[in-house]
């Protein structure tokens, strides 16, 4: 049962979660990147989880959507936020690792499309516009390469994540 | 005054409506198809549908408005800030409808709507506007003396231009020559018009704006100034109040125009008027005057002690000043807000939509909470992405500060990405920690930076939940494998983790 | 002092976290078997389990509690209230354990423990204790002039007696005589002693209590009053400050006698020095010392504008008070706190435990909700059932009442009874809004019975949902069919109005 | 879909539930005695429940639980909680329509039970002591009866409104 996560800077999180008597069992590696870090997650009736260690309660809040986690704590720090975000990486990618799907980084309309599949593109070319609270956001070609395939249309509503375009990778594939 | 329609939606509407309830009026609010689960209608006593989602059909939309006030049987129209707030027309159909207008009187705040009109009235009133010169003299002799009359850096500015077209800033005397020759060239050739005039220009301006209050029998009082010099992108990102960098006499000075400026209108009710301070000359320049409620009202609340929108509703039904803010008005420690916006620090600050999968607003003592939205619902695209605001009061502005952290720690929202990090960040800054800010200073300093954002937070989150000592490094994998004997009935126990979704039988 | 272990539950243990973060402290909560999910576990940055749910053997468990500081490396306690806030052995064991304690010396406050040694005290420092005299003579002109030093009403009682056997109390001088041979009698068969005294009795007595801080270098203050006179059977139920019958002069006697009480005891921390005040004669006279943050702190914070909770800390660090509290103590409006308890009103108020099916505590502008549960917590039958205490300020007392009042329609909770209902209807007793309440009030006015319970709300909350006008008689029949063409999966309509049942998944 | 319930006093609701296109219709008789109120309630994400009717919506809480209905309102009057609580009316009756259970007034411990089965027991004779934080609840007899059944035991914990012990009606029955 284990999932991988990527922060916005690439950083990795890979959690597994077991149910287990008294809760739902969460393990991740530790620091040393040999020991595994293990807690008892028991939820609260708030939806918080607590987490126990080692004879220690942790309070947390995680929450999970299609493709996103958010897991917050207090040990954020003095001025840091003690939310964080990681994006579910997906079993599908390039030759090289990368990641092909260009994405929504919100929730709204998409008003134009600038591309269709077979397309070559440039790094930086626009592929796709999307509107949202009246601003345009245009999500632009993050490397050279060709489109696999449109997943938008213009006027459609699309979800914050949600893969618009799908890129192949030019060096290792084009 | 038995029940008041509040033509808005958000955190505001509900704020309003908890006005309402203290004078035991009842509230009525408005709703887009959007909004059909809102909070803001969650808040109210009744609500009526007043169209789609877009605004323009909904909380712009006029007489689907005074319909839903006829249909509720509402006696008065609370309009918040935006949308309708200050539009004449509206005001004027709101009281030709027979309803109380919450509000400025049309007549007394036409004339002020535009820049230029504005700034005569100011002049009128006896409150300093940033000096301009006319320069209908084009010699070298006769630029020069214009220019010592307004004092360098000026921006020497088409009469007939816009836009920014044509503007040159000068900051030496010597310059003066070639600006006011390419201005020239420029107006002929875009506003074939050769007339320009200089004005001064403010370096490291701040903004500090001025509480008024008028009532209905004709006096005015100012409730002190706020400081909103943080913006990004000419939007107000914190507020506080008092303004900490003002001396006594100027602070006197800068309210006493705000107050001189809203009873040069007949202002009634609750407005701002803003200025600019050039904290190198210890001067104020008036900009405009806010004919509202503004969002950043709380941090004046906070320090004056006294509740803005039950002042609006008290004036409205024809109370005197005297006894809405019986006993007067004092300043009492220091007040910080944040405004809690959904937006996507990564990707330039793209305003987010989506459903809020889980929210914990802080509650602490001496931090208020007036918020749009809380756990499960909808944040929908149409519409300002503000979630929340957040007002931490202190005996002085450094325990404000610390509040408005341990606050900001404290707070948790999932679903979408918000601009917490960049808040706590901000905070802070030395820059800010020392007062040292200006209009300009945060896009300045950020940019489009995503500051807090990332995977340290993330890996002391998760982490740290663990032993200390054990967090750190970013690459993290698991072994664990499958648990037998699961004392809970999931069979996927990723859904435990899903968020916190409410309501879940329906 | 880098983690605080707070030896506490509910609403104030969720309190005192708040304060530490406020400072950047990180708090430790402990939690019995029955409270492993409770609120306050959820509040601080760690928890750690001291033992099954009845007290004696967790939050009384003063072992398991020096374990868990231990655990955690926290450096220093602090107990709250009540459990072992004042107990002088914890205090010792805390500061044998190397760990700091927040909150008074245990050397300071053992000689105030018992009433006779803390009345002692009192008459040391100078401060009002009730007149009472030894009847050493019991000839009738021996009692008369007594009873003139002491005055009527006055009670007279066995020296070696207690739990008011034997009491009489005496209106009339002619009575006097009767009086005393009785309570001889009684002394003599119950307590073989015919040793008697007199003191006065406070009719209508008022129960004021002066907030006193105390810092380590030898400085002591007041915070000014606070005013508790509405108890239900002596458990305080509304707690305002200021009291607002005091004049300025009493109220500068009242608050300098709990700052002379405290320092003559050599205070360090909050504490609260209660009185009785005599509104016939004008006169206060000292109770006892409550060597503790009190519940009813927040109502003082309110007003002087200061966290007692972040100056208990500051304090046990080693700060002046000059410091803790620059720019020094004022009032400033009225703030009024109720308690919020799981209580069943038509049951004579019988303690309540169950599932809290929905909360909704209000939110609103000048308004504090310290509360100890929220949506889908359990009520453990084990503890006291306080929920939450609910704070108004407001610039004088009506609009605190107001407020209050207003926040209260606003709040909701479902799955145990509350006295909410009656608290709503005693905040809108005239007897209560004209401030002529005394200690013995509120059980003489409404006794065990259930005000604002019952159909007429019913019939109200329900039946006004409909249009204006349908509302009115209880006798409420339905008559609409099973609807076919349902668009939802539910296949029992009843399991959708089932209560708020959070984490619905886990 | 109907349930009845009684309030306190003993003033009655007959609530009708029934699942509609767009939320839940709630029913029940208006004040003429006649006319039937009906409501089409959507739920919000935060549980609580929007009512329209004639074009106006109007926010309500409504909580349920095995015996219990709580509503709640912004409408209670200017002193009165907008929150009303109504106990579920079952089935089981005597002949005298007389509810037969003695409830617990609260969750808590049996601490003694005074009574047997087969009892004839006289108006407030104590049936049952139930204890919870600290504080003991003699629960009497609502009138003269014959204790059909005991339904609790020291010692045992028992739920806020469960049924302790059936009593038959003296009068109707006995």
């Amino acid at each position: 049962m284990k999932r991988i996560f990527e922060a916005p800077d690439a950083a990795r999180l890979e959690l597994t979660a077991t149910p287990s008597p008294g809760g739902l069992r969460l393990a991740w590696l530790g620091a040393d990147g040999t020991t595994t870090v293990e807690v008892l997650a028991r939820r609260a009736p708030n939806g918080d989880w607590l987490l126990d260690q080692d004879g220690i309660t942790r309070p947390a809040q995680i929450s999970l959507d299609r493709q996103n986690v958010w897991v917050s704590s207090l040990d954020g720090g003095d001025d840091r936020s003690g939310t964080v975000w990681f994006r579910r990486v997906e079993a599908k990618r390039g030759a090289a690792g990368v990641d092909l799907g260009v994405r929504s980084p919100m929730t709204g309309r998409v008003v134009a499309v600038h591309v269709q599949e077979g397309d070559l593109v440039e790094k930086n070319q626009p592929l796709v516009v999307v509107e949202a609270m009246k601003m345009e956001h245009v999500l632009r070609a993050p490397r050279a390469g060709q489109v696999r395939k449109v997943a938008c249309a213009a006027g459609q509503l699309v979800e914050g994540g949600a893969e618009l375009v799908e890129l192949l990778d030019a060096v290792a594939e084009g | 005054m038995q029940k008041v329609l509040i033509a808005n939606r958000g955190e505001i509407a509900v704020r309003i409506a908890r006005g309402c309830h203290v004078l035991g009026i009842r509230a009525v609010a408005i709703y887009s198809e959007a909004d059909a689960l809102a909070r803001h209608v969650r808040a109210a006593d009744e609500a009526v549908c007043v169209g789609p989602a877009e605004s323009a059909l909904s909380y712009l939309n006029a007489a689907a408005i005074l319909a839903a006030a006829k249909r509720t049987g509402a006696d008065a129209i609370h309009p918040g800030y935006g949308f309708l707030s200050e539009n004449v027309d509206f005001m004027r159909a709101v009281v030709a409808a027979g309803l109380t207008w919450i509000g400025p009187p049309a007549d007394a705040i036409a004339p002020i709507q535009s820049k230029t009109a504005a700034k005569a009235v100011a002049q009128a009133a006896g409150v300093p506007t940033a000096p301009a010169a006319i320069l209908d003299d084009l010699s070298d002799a006769g630029i020069q003396k214009a220019a010592e009359l307004v004092g360098f850096p000026l921006l020497v500015k088409p009469q007939d231009g816009g836009g920014g077209k044509g503007m040159q800033r000068v900051d030496r005397p010597q310059d003066l020559r070639a600006a006011v020759d390419t201005a020239k060239r420029i107006s002929i050739a875009a506003f074939a018009s050769d007339k320009l005039f200089i004005e001064r220009y403010v370096e490291d301006a701040r903004h500090v704006e001025v509480q008024v209050l008028g009532d209905t029998h004709g006096t005015t009082v100012h409730c002190f100034e706020r400081e909103c010099s943080v913006q990004r992108r000419h939007q107000k990102v914190i507020e506080e109040s008092p303004c900490n960098v003002l001396t006594d006499a100027e602070r006197a000075a800068i309210c006493e125009s705000g107050r001189a400026f809203a009873a040069q209108v007949g202002y009634v009710g609750a407005g701002t008027v803003e200025f600019l301070f050039d904290p190198q000359r210890r001067a104020h320049y008036f900009l405009e005057m806010n004919t509202r409620l503004q969002v950043e009202h709380p941090v004046s609340e906070a320090v004056i002690g006294a509740d803005l929108v039950v002042a609006q509703l008290r004036i409205a039904r024809g109370e005197k000043l005297a006894d809405v803010l019986q006993g007067g008005v004092t300043q009492r420690g220091h007040a910080i807000e944040v405004r809690i916006y959904a937006e996507d620090p990564a990707n330039g600050y793209a305003p987010q939509a989506g459903t809020l999968l889980r929210v914990r607003w802080p509650d602490a003592p001496f931090v208020r909470v007036d918020a749009g939205f809380e756990g499960g619902d909808a944040v929908p695209m149409h519409y300002d992405p503000m979630l929340a605001k957040i007002i931490a009061w202190g005996r002085d502005r450094e325990d404000a500060r610390l509040r408005l952290m341990a606050a900001l720690r404290e707070t948790v929202v999932h679903g979408v990405l918000t601009n917490i990090p960049m808040l706590l960040a901000l905070l802070a800054e030395p820059a800010y920690v020392a007062s040292e800010v200006h209009t300009g200073w945060l896009d300045k300093r950020y940019g489009n930076e995503a500051p807090g954002m990332g995977s340290a937070a993330g890996v002391t989150a998760l982490a740290a939940l663990a032993a200390a000592g054990q967090g750190g490094p970013l690459a993290v994998a698991a072994t664990a494998q499958a648990g037998a004997g699961a004392a809970e009935a999931t069979t996927d126990p990723w859904t435990a983790l899903a968020g916190w979704r409410a309501g879940g039988a329906a």
